[in-house]
């Protein structure tokens, strides 16, 4: 399979790829810049340039495998292309049948960083118990230490909420408006219920 | 329309709404869980879907989610509920429109996250080592031991101290006041509700306005209302001459 | 129409490879050449065609990644030349601390003795699953025994635990007069404390 970016071979930088290639094939999880440099014993700058290397020859349209930036590191996927045929070998554990209740309650932590179930409830106007082992079962949010007033635990948002929703980090998420968009659904459910009556 | 058998497809519930209220009253489903928006909405739509409009339904639903919404509401604020009544009554409104304002945010951002599902649902990757990857093994640094007193006396601290007014706001349960009125039954034929309840605090009110419904539902009372905010006039079942027009009858007779 | 087979980007069977690429590199375990057509939905004699063109692709001297053919089926590898990164990359993190959680866990049960799962989770005031799954994997602690009452499998520490934390025996734990002078007072105390957390 020639193509036009192929990497030359002997050069340094490709080598330096080459190992980067190595490295996220093998890592469990997303690995930063300095992790691959460790790893690779090379330095930052070199390894950035590297990936620009990977990232050519890795991406959607060119080849199953893909790499990204996500969760604060870069790791290979599968592309796009292949979704139906990853569907049907692989579950997603972590994302299927997400309930509204507990897509309220991953905003709230990852919007509001460490927050407790009493924090969630009060805001939610609904107990956030149940949605939030929930989320604990599925790996989206975690443990961070304890309430200092009350000592109630506290959860933030983990590493595999960013890599399932294709974050590079938190502050990717946007900026949110006062305008609530189910607040206007509802106002229409209603509207929609008068104008039955009058007609 | 029979407001008991509104059918319900809540988070939390799924149902007609009388065995939601059945579950609650037996504690067996916790009323901070309910989206009682959705039961508005629900009732609202079956209303629509009438020519006439069913005035004794919309009565029976309005005092029924009113003391839901404020056994709620007290339930699940115990001590913001005591707050917000030492604020002026301005100041309450402004708090309460700040709290809308930011569950508001939180409801986009929910949509946002699930948008960001469909959109990235189809990125697969690997949880977990790959198949070929080196064993890694991950021995544990050298603890202190103090550390684990540390965490220990983090647990043993006294949360906030709770206030007096939060205590006062506590729930009896529904049973007392299911024995109260079975008590005062086998006394007397019938009571005034209102005169049974007087000396009770709100909260102690509308538990005993549940227990009273409850009653009426497994068919041991009838109840009677002149008119909107007229003394409730209960009667043990049998004795209800009281009840000449039967428009309670929905409510005792049908009880499954 | 029958075509030959030709071996450029957009042809068939250059597709199946990459949907097999992708599917490699998603996978926890070795793929059977059946496990990749029934996810691919093609044919076993296809699948196996485009393998050869994956294995051309990814090979030792060509790529960071290697297809590599093992007992269960086929499955990536890092490139041999990166087997020093490699080894530090898994070498690296060696050293874990343990999260709040499981800290908690593990004072309860080394200050209070064998406890059950529900014993824990009453003090902590949530779920305590997870944490003690993690310490018995990690051989903090072990079973020891049954709860008389409810029949619960209960857990004490183990003498990898008092290694971990340089102690000779529990007897060696630091004292916790403030809470309580004995076990049963601090027991006490605890659950007085959580009693009034989730009140």
């Amino acid at each position: 399979m020639e193509r036009p970016l192929r990497l030359i071979a002997g050069n340094p930088l490709d080598q330096l790829a080459r190992t980067i290639e190595a490295l996220l094939v093998i890592a469990s999880a997303p690995l930063s810049v300095d992790e691959l440099a460790d790893a690779a014993d090379d330095h930052a700058e070199r390894v950035e340039t590297a990936l620009r290397l990977v990232g050519e020859r890795y991406q959607e349209g060119r080849s199953g495998i893909v790499l990204e930036q996500v969760a604060g590191g870069w790791a290979f996927r599968a592309s796009r292309d292949a979704a139906d045929a990853c569907a049907r070998l692989f579950e997603k554990p972590a994302q299927r049948n997400l309930s509204q209740a507990s897509l309220e309650t991953l905003a709230i932590v990852a919007y509001l960083g460490p927050c407790s179930r009493p924090d969630i409830a009060r805001i939610r106007g609904v107990s956030a118990d149940s949605a939030v082992a929930n989320l604990v079962e599925r790996g989206l949010i975690a443990e961070a230490g304890r309430d200092d007033a009350a000592g109630a635990i506290r959860y933030r948002t983990t590493p595999l909420f960013e890599r399932v929703f294709g974050l590079e980090s938190l502050s990717q998420l946007p900026r949110l408006d006062d305008i609530g968009e189910d607040t206007e659904q509802i106002r229409e459910r209603l509207h929609a219920v008068a104008e039955q009556r009058t007609a | 329309m029979i407001v008991r058998e509104l059918e319900l497809d809540l988070d939390a519930f799924e149902g007609p709404f009388d065995l939601l209220l059945t579950l609650v009253l037996k504690d067996e489903l916790e009323l901070r869980e309910i989206d009682v928006a959705g039961i508005v909405l629900s009732f609202l739509e079956r209303l629509a879907e009438r020519e006439t409009l069913d005035l004794e339904a919309c009565g029976e639903f309005l005092v029924l989610i009113s003391a839901l919404l404020e056994l709620k509401a007290r339930g699940l604020f115990p001590e913001e509920a005591a707050e917000l009544a030492e604020l002026e009554p301005e100041a309450a409104a402004e708090e309460l429109a700040r709290r809308l304002a930011e569950y508001r945010r939180m409801k986009d951002a929910a949509g946002w996250l699930r948008e960001r599902l469909e959109t990235e649902g189809d990125r697969f990757f690997r949880l977990g080592p790959a198949p070929l990857a080196p064993k890694l093994e991950t021995p544990l640094a050298p603890q202190q031991p103090e550390r684990l007193a540390q965490v220990l006396r983090l647990l043993a601290v006294e949360p906030k101290q709770v206030s007096l007014a939060h205590m006062a706001l506590r729930f009896p349960p529904v049973t007392q006041f299911l024995e109260r009125f079975r008590a005062v039954l086998r006394r007397r034929s019938r009571f005034d509700f209102d005169g049974e309840v007087a000396q009770l605090s709100r909260v102690e009110q509308a538990v005993a306005f549940l227990a009273l419904l409850e009653l009426r539902r497994s068919g041991e009372i009838v109840i009677d209302q002149a008119a909107p905010f007229a003394p409730i006039r209960v009667a043990r079942t049998g004795e209800e001459k009281i009840d000449r027009d039967e428009r309670t009858v929905g409510w005792n007779v049908r009880s499954a």
